[in-house]
């Protein structure tokens, strides 16, 4: 039976992938960012994950406005780096695990989630950042990767509690997975970003903090009631992606155990948030 | 769950300096943002380096969207329904990163918006809302 | 405010669409499939709606296997007959309503409905030959349509029961629209009908007559209890496009006035049901 | 909503004469799928018709696939992941309805399979299930 081991959230700043391809990392800039994710590759490099179910969102990478999928699941074989404008990133393709995300697929729609299977797709650095992120720089990756993108570039996004809702679903199909595999969760995104107008560049330490606490406590419920209007009005207007964390936590159950914890201010214009947390049955 | 559709859009506009796209963007900017994403093909970003104006005209956007393309004018671009993360395919091209292609968008200078950014960022204490003043 | 004012549940077969291209309506194997539309006619002329919300399916035509959606809404200003193989349809350009599909899309979303958005497709005969059965075959369609394409064709489609919800929400999302709008919405394909393997051919009118006596009562229940494997079972392979009926029965909510109705075995491969009804409330 | 996907998928096998387009089929065959979905465009066509070979050796199909698409063995394609609205752009390229085409998986000859369609269709009466006999 496949379990679900662990989730983690982390923010998918382009400009860390970008100082990881171009090998920064150890500048004073930079060395704080990467610093908080020395003891993650650590963990995970231990805890072997055989599949990771990857929530990000597509930047208008493989979505174009055609057509706009709220939650799309990849079961593909494999998925290549996008070229976002200045190349594809120097990264291996990335997995997937086709048996397990059509599993998962399937069996979200019988429980009245109204997902889009997408087959083929390139991956931007939403969902290939988390990945250097916790895995560093090798040949290949390390774990196959499930990639469920949700839409939070056209508004309205799905509400927190519709991605809290999700995840508790999605603990149920990876349940009812014959097969016995590590499974981990990964929300990413966030935490408080402003990319466009006047007001860009804001930050809210205080903010993401008590976000970082609620997610790191038992109470889920405070964490469901977050409107879009408050993740815009005090996370900045691309701090909505932090409801893709509650897909993740959802998926963790009730109970939850904090592993670790890190937050940077900042990466290029993006508050960097890190948790690892434990499902406790 | 019953949350009006309108009362839900209004509070949009009570953020001061911020566009949130929603459906009226979208379809005001939807030529602009197809033309910004084509630009993630290496053969169009060549033959829009080669000559802006001649590739810009092959799309049906309005000569304003056209102009504040052209001028990288991204304040602009947002008004007239461009989405940031379209017109990142534009300033990637350019060889900007975000940091400074955001930065353009504030009114200050890169070393102003850069040295705001080291310094821990845009305090949100007085653009939550522009109705209530906080 | 826009008010939905009826209901039409139709099959889809393309050969009737062939049959009015064609010229062939008047023939003795065709004749008494119009005929059941001949009061339709007469009555839509009369009602006029400003717009006809289309529940479909898309037949492998805009949507390949590269990404299926489960509810996807078109909210494009226009759309063109499919190249389904032979040549589009000799059919006018379908004419999108933009800003209520966008208004209902976006209300859906909130509604928690995990929509789709397509802003540019082509609209094969799942959405065109219901148009050319009520309308005949005009210069221009009389009404602005908003395609809602369900998927039926991968399984898992949604259940009849979610089917019936996002009716109800759909009419949710209508009478909140400002602009006094007459809207039908219309719920396609079916009746009984196998395209495939040695079992094609399979017709069950008393299966299909049941249906359409509980689609034209004011229990909806026994309705959204219908599982897959039944319409599989007694409808053949193909009958499982009944469960898009009860996107349009739920929207019309819970007491109904059935206006017209016409059943007919058979066209093609498929038997042909029609109902017209109208909300009480 | 608790239904068990395993049991929900098993039951679709106790179906006679009937294969439903699961994800196993879906996967199994993508790409014969994704080639009769190409015949949607007439230049497609022109170069399938004037080279059937040629033109479905561009797809990593398997030879027993193209060989049962070569074949209009429809129920073979079925049997090798097939699906019937994709397929149905192969035997609308041959000019053949939905009727003709569908006749052939039954076994019977085309004037017997039109007769059994004009006289009302198969009786679902024995075909309901497998293990149930009815
Ligand atoms: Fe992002
Ligand atoms: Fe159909």
């Amino acid at each position: 039976m496949a379990r679900i081991t662990a989730g983690v959230a982390t923010s998918h700043v382009p400009a860390i992938g970008a100082a990881m391809d171009l090998v920064k990392t150890a500048e004073p800039y930079w060395q704080p960012v990467f610093a908080g994710y020395d003891w993650s590759r650590r963990w995970i490099a231990q805890e072997k994950p055989d599949v990771v179910i990857l929530v990000y969102n597509d930047h208008a990478s493989a979505f174009d406005m055609k057509i706009i999928p709220t939650f799309a699941i990849g079961c593909g074989e494999r998925y290549k780096p996008a070229d976002e404008g200045w190349g594809p990133r120097p990264v291996p393709d990335v997995e997937g695990h086709a048996d397990l995300a059509w599993h998962i697929a399937q069996s979200l729609i019988l429980d009245e989630f109204d997902m889009t299977i997408i087959n083929e797709m390139d991956v931007d650095h939403g969902l290939t950042v988390p990945m250097s992120l916790m895995f560093g720089q090798p040949e290949q990756w390390p774990s196959k990767v499930i990639p469920l993108a949700v839409n939070v570039v056209t508004y309205p996004p799905p509400s927190g509690n519709r991605c809290w809702l999700l995840g508790e679903a999605i603990a149920r199909a990876v349940e009812s997975f014959p097969e016995d595999l590590n499974v981990q969760v990964w929300g990413t995104g966030g935490m408080s970003h402003q990319l466009q107008g006047p007001r860009a560049g804001l930050i809210n330490k205080e903010w993401d903090n008590r976000f970082l606490n609620l997610m790191s406590d038992d109470d889920g419920e405070a964490l469901r009631a977050i409107s879009h209007i408050e993740y815009l009005r005090e996370t900045g207007s691309e701090g909505i992606e932090m409801v893709m964390w509650l897909i993740m936590r959802g998926a963790l159950g009730k109970k939850v155990r904090p592993l670790h914890r890190h937050y940077h201010v900042l990466a290029s214009n993006t508050a960097v948030g890190h948790l690892v947390l434990e499902p406790v049955s | 769950m019953s949350i009006d559709i309108h009362e839900y859009l209004a509070e949009f506009d009570d953020i001061p300096g911020t566009r949130v796209y929603t459906a009226k963007r979208a379809r005001q900017g939807y030529w602009m943002n197809q033309f910004a994403m084509s630009l993630m093909k290496a053969e169009n970003r060549e033959r829009w380096k080669a000559d802006e104006r001649a590739y810009i005209d092959e799309w049906p956007m309005s000569e304003a969207q056209k102009q504040a393309i052209l001028d990288r004018d991204y304040n602009r671009c947002l008004d007239l329904g461009g989405n940031i993360y379209f017109l990142a395919k534009v300033f990637s091209t350019d060889g900007l990163s975000f940091l400074q292609a955001v930065g353009t968008m504030t009114g200050m200078t890169p070393e102003d918006y850069q040295a705001m950014m080291i310094a821990g960022g845009r305090s949100p204490q007085g653009v939550r809302s522009i109705r209530e003043k906080r």
